[in-house]
């Protein structure tokens, strides 16, 4: 009998130590899920350097005290606003499909530990970081002519309602989540979105003064500083794997370890194959090799990818990137055509190549092809119609654009009264 | 033969540019300057402290012509310049040319200006 | 008999496979926490590229140079020091608690492995991160006046001296330490040191010419090149995820874990938080949103939630920032009125919102607060005095300035016969 | 006998708690190997950025949209490449050991999880990072006169045959690696391979204009900002964490823990030491501190620890660190002599801190110093004589070197069309 | 009516300033130039090799003025240029101006000037 | 006294300076300039969009020698320029000048110039 008690005991405290092991299985794992999207929010973030500095070394140099403080204040108010509203309503957790609120602010309190389990602030974190990514695509397509509180303005609405809400319809398990559209890390969601409020926004605001001549013909604006735009693509590349990668939103098991690393190198092949790409057809095109148009290529296959990274093979991933660098460089020329200026290719970097994403990952990534393309339109038309709304109230209450003599002089001085590059010699003529 | 220098604002500087070569006039020569006139200032404000720019930006147009051109050069200068506003739209003035030399050919005198 | 016998070597077999799955979870723990931290290290390293860039943006063309160099020495000349003497006097591990010397070096012994266990290797390269962003701060605030080879020493004499020992005090155990004395991240240990050691070389040196006007009035010199201050700002605040989050110095555990996510969170929060309010403070007291005013705000508000972001809710995140971003720019009015020259405001930043970091610890983070107002005040003064003197000694042995000459002239080619922007034509003149 | 069931089952049972325990753990374990090894890859991506703006500014700013450009597209031209072929090239598992090919492409087949397992993509994203800084060393050392057509071939040429071939003797397993040749993360296999090959090119190509006086002294063509050249170095050596740690390969196990954060401590220590060293023989040598030579000296240091970082102590890790700040100096005042034109000191960095990367690997890292110079050689030898011999072809080809008008001009505009500066007085002349 | 072109060192322009308002002198054009003078060059050393810098740079002041306020202006630019040093102070030409427009009003001659 | 105007290509700045030492005019002041002339444009294109620009780099040379100076320095100038092409090789203004004064002596007149 004594016998039997000594075995039991020694089952019981092995059984223990078994529990105690599965626990702290799941807490190395809980550790390595939520490090994973806490480094992938972070590279996210670095993104918003990179948005900087390609739009500021794509626009003239008197407006780019104005762009750099656009996108330190689209992140900044944009964390305040989804803080407090924009993440309620965009993960609800249930509601009707078209929106719905969970309530202000972010929870503090994690739940059990395990694989996949996220803490509450790391997904806001994370979430946050795609917001801010939306919002500040915008503020190149409006630059050079947008007053700076309107631009403030639109930030808000943006993070803080269109942005969340049709996040929602897919993300949140919303409407389109319910009927089977697919976007895994937002062409959709976050670039489109921000790609087709740009156009609205430089649909209603019109050309910058100069920028197509009364005969007809378009005038180049030339970038100011295209070594900082060269920079900001390769930061906006490095950024995006935390965007793709991360939206796997775990690592952990052998399918989230797998599926991030594929991510990762469709997410490359892709980049790659926009630029090289982009060069050949404006080599072909334009007889020469144009830097500023392979620097979209790059963004055009990143942005392609984006909504079917997990679901594509190597192969597909480059000819979604070729497809891609294509289409960024008809997207420039078709608003050339229509007389739309969008200073830093806003809408066909991210809202032509955002379409393509939502549309490749019908014909590749094994989705319904109809799906998405309604889900592709539902999203896009829901941001150009609300925000071609905002921006033209804004302008019938005369918010929106600058005077001429301010558009002239530049928004650095008539804006802030600040130059960007001081001391310089600089010939804004011609 | 004449040279004319005009300070003028550079955002008038696209339109002097047709109505010159309109008038025939097809070369001159262009720089940036600052200019201290009695323009309103610009007013700066830098880490909170104001300041103001009292040298303004400008640009510098030298045109040398012979003498029967200096009239259309002036007009195409000042039927561009904005007159609205009180002051800051600039000043020509016209200095004599002793001599003119293309370099390319040698060439001298009135000739060679145009 | 054979029956026991057998469950016997059965239950061994499971003990050991079990002893063997404890040390796998143990290894695995290790490999996390240690991953973290080198991670950590490496986004706070980033923080140099930032610095440099802000620094060089925020000042003059003729000194740009002048300014990456000392950014770039402060890093090589403090990464030596901090290995040799640095390290074991702020970590010498025991001790009288007001100083101490564990040795030279570092050791490369790792412990046994497990959750929590740092190798010490990694832990140096945590370390001299933070020693070399102390050590950076100044160098901005002595910018465009003060000799180079005085900056070598004085980056000897940070990193090797001052910076460990006050470290020591809190973080290595001594008596601030013992009193109950909190600073998380080092609002206080890292950026008060900073900002006081600048304000005292601000001050020994004098402003730079032309900055004040005999008539009282202060004269701005406009900073040349924002585009590359605002990237500055943006690699800081990434930056700012491996010093905040990273100073958790743990990962595994669900404690750590959520830890890690809330202090990002709030580290966002409260930097968003100090850009707004710094921007909207501004534009309400000099009728212009300023743009480097914004990006102060936001440094403000990181240095701010620096001591307390694992103790604060969100909202008193935010609360934080809002505060440091209206005390920068009060920072900034009042050097201003007591003639006190700090180019790229390091003091207001760092030194002012660092003692604001340490005492919202008090007000907010449930610590007392009268300690943290005298830890803060001890080790402001510490580094305050003690740079004074430095600097003091220096400027009686001529070492500390420039000729009034090589300063109209410019440092880059004074000191270093080289000009940073070689071609561009750039006016030095008003 | 119930009894003995019973036991049985409860036995059973518990080893299959026990088995899946083992396989939780191996995943866990197989997550962080993986992430770790993905993030590095994302690191040393980071530093194409750093290199084009290392060349960026250390060029002329008539050359700079050029220089951009061959950055972006060496990157994306190398991952297409070496995708197809180059991955194959290099690691074809097994071989004769001189040359041989595993296929096209890249497997998505994850083998079973564990520690130290890598997915096939992530390994060939680390690799192709790999070879894109390879690749990309030799823009910088060729700027200025080479026609971007002749970059491009030379991309395709470099990242899918020259750079995989030496890469399988050493990494691949191929006769060095069986000689016993050590090359931990690549002085040779990377950056030598890239130093030489840009000294192929810069004596094919010949001096740039103006750069070698008529009476035989030397022209200095200063960069034409240094802000970026600076800020292009921190980039280098926060990637550098990517590149050498992650060539641990692993992090999991005490043994790969350890010696990832020895070998971040090494790499720091050695990118100081060799700033350090080169800043104060630049000083003695010609009597001012020379920011440029300070940031060859800290990359030379990164170099020279590159292929030893694992094997030396962190002594030892300031002393190779020392040698190559000093031998970077000297390699630049030997190219002087020999009116070798390497613009940005590829060669002196890459090439030549290279070689002593792999002879101090002998001296200091405990390997046969006999095979380590001979290994060293041949690597450089096999770049130098390949490159030579491509670049000698296209230069007979009439398809190397832009004409003497392009380049006076600048690449940017007689290349591209295009200025990176719009709007900038730039003088070009002198 | 005269044009007096002054080219100066950098630094000296602010005060320079000072005194012509002073004088009165409330009108000029600045731009930026290089100088080949006798001073001694800048010494510059990049990437260990030395090279002189003998285009030195300067500052072009051009103040349009009349006959009576000659004096007056190179007074101001004397008087403030630093005397220490054996070279590089600068020089003054005065060059004759013929006509004087100020394009706002169309005015001409000697009352356009100022 | 005369003032020399040249405006020439960039690209040959040095080889005039050499030329002109060695004709003992060591001192000149050099601006950069954009040039409209009748030179073949240079053809750019910016995302698509191509344009043309017409105002080209030129490099301002301002020369002010007494009068026996004044051929060697248009030599020096000339002798240099390349030829070949059809257009945009540059002019050569010849001003005069009433009065000159080295602002460091307040030297006056034809000595001062040198
Ligand atoms: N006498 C002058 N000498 C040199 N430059 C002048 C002179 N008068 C005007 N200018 C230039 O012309 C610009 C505009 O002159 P201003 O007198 O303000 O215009 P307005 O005559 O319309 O009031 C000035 O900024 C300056 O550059
Ligand atoms: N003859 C000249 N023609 C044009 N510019 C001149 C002439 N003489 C001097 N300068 C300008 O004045 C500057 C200073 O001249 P310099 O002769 O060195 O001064 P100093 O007369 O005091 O020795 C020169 O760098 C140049 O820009
Ligand atoms: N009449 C002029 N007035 C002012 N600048 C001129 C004049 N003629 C030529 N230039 C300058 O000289 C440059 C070259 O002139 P261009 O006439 O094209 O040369 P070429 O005489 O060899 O054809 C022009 O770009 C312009 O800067």
């Amino acid at each position: 009998m004594k016998n039997k008690i000594f075995w039991f005991i020694f089952f019981c405290l092995g059984s223990l130590l078994m529990a105690q092991d599965s626990l702290a299985i799941d807490i190395n794992a809980y550790a390595i899920d939520n490090f994973f999207l806490f480094i992938s929010a972070v590279l996210v973030l670095f993104m918003q350097a990179g948005f900087a500095m390609l739009e500021a070394g794509l626009n003239s140099s008197k407006n780019t005290v104005n762009i750099l403080f656009k996108n330190i204040m689209d992140l900044s108010v944009g964390a305040i606003l989804y803080y407090i509203v924009g993440y309620g309503l965009m993960y609800p957790g249930g509601g009707n499909g078209w929106i719905a609120f969970a309530g202000f602010g972010v929870s503090n309190t994690g739940a059990t530990p395990g694989a996949g389990v996220l803490h509450p602030q790391v997904d806001w974190l994370f979430q946050v970081a795609f917001a801010a990514t939306a919002a500040t695509i915008v503020s190149g397509a409006v630059a050079g002519r947008l007053k700076f509180g309107a631009y403030l303005i639109y930030s808000v609405i943006i993070t803080g309602l269109i942005y969340p809400v049709s996040g929602y319809w897919k993300w949140g398990g919303g409407w389109l989540d319910q009927l089977g559209f697919y976007d895994f890390a937002g062409s959709l969601v976050v670039h489109a979105v921000g790609g087709f409020a740009g156009l609205a926004g430089a649909i209603v605001l019109g050309p910058r003064i100069g920028r197509f001549r009364k005969n007809g013909n378009s005038k180049p604006m030339p970038g100011s500083n295209l070594a900082l735009s060269a920079l900001g693509v390769f930061i906006l590349w490095v950024g995006w794997y935390g965007f793709n990668p991360g939206s796997q939103l775990a690592i952990v098991g052998a399918d989230n370890t797998n599926a991030v690393m594929l991510i990762a190198v469709n997410t490359t092949l892709s980049a790659a194959a926009g630029a090289v790409a982009a060069m050949l057809l404006a080599w072909g095109l334009f007889k020469k090799p144009d830097l500023t148009m392979a620097l979209n290529g790059a963004l055009a296959g990143l942005v392609g990818i984006t909504a079917n990274c997990d679901s594509v093979t190597n192969v597909e991933a480059i000819i979604i990137g070729i497809v891609a660098g294509f289409l960024v460089i008809g997207g420039i020329m078709l608003l050339d055509k229509l007389k739309i200026d969008d200073p830093v290719g806003a809408w066909p970097v991210h809202g032509l190549c955002g379409l393509w994403g939502g549309i490749a990952t019908g014909i590749f990534g094994g989705y319904n092809l109809g799906i998405q393309i309604l889900g592709s339109l539902a999203i896009s038309a829901w941001a150009f119609l609300t925000m071609f709304l905002l921006f033209s109230i804004l302008k019938s209450l005369n918010l929106l654009r600058v005077s001429e003599e301010e558009e002239i002089i530049g928004l650095d001085i008539s804006e802030h009264q600040e130059e960007a590059y001081a001391g310089f010699q600089i010939f804004t003529v011609e | 033969m004449k040279l004319i220098i005009a300070i003028i604002q550079p955002e008038e500087l696209p339109a002097m540019k047709e109505e010159l070569l309109k008038k025939k006039i097809y070369k001159f020569t262009v720089s940036n300057a600052l200019g201290q006139g009695r323009e309103i200032p610009v007013h700066e404000v830098y880490r909170g402290i104001a300041h103001e720019i009292t040298l303004l930006k400008k640009v510098r147009l030298e045109i040398a012509v012979n003498d029967e051109y200096v009239e259309s050069a002036i007009e195409a200068i000042t039927v561009v310049a904005r007159k609205d506003g009180d002051r800051g739209r600039g000043k020509i003035f016209i200095l004599p040319i002793e001599e003119c030399i293309r370099i390319r050919t040698n060439e001298k005198g009135s000739t060679a200006i145009g």
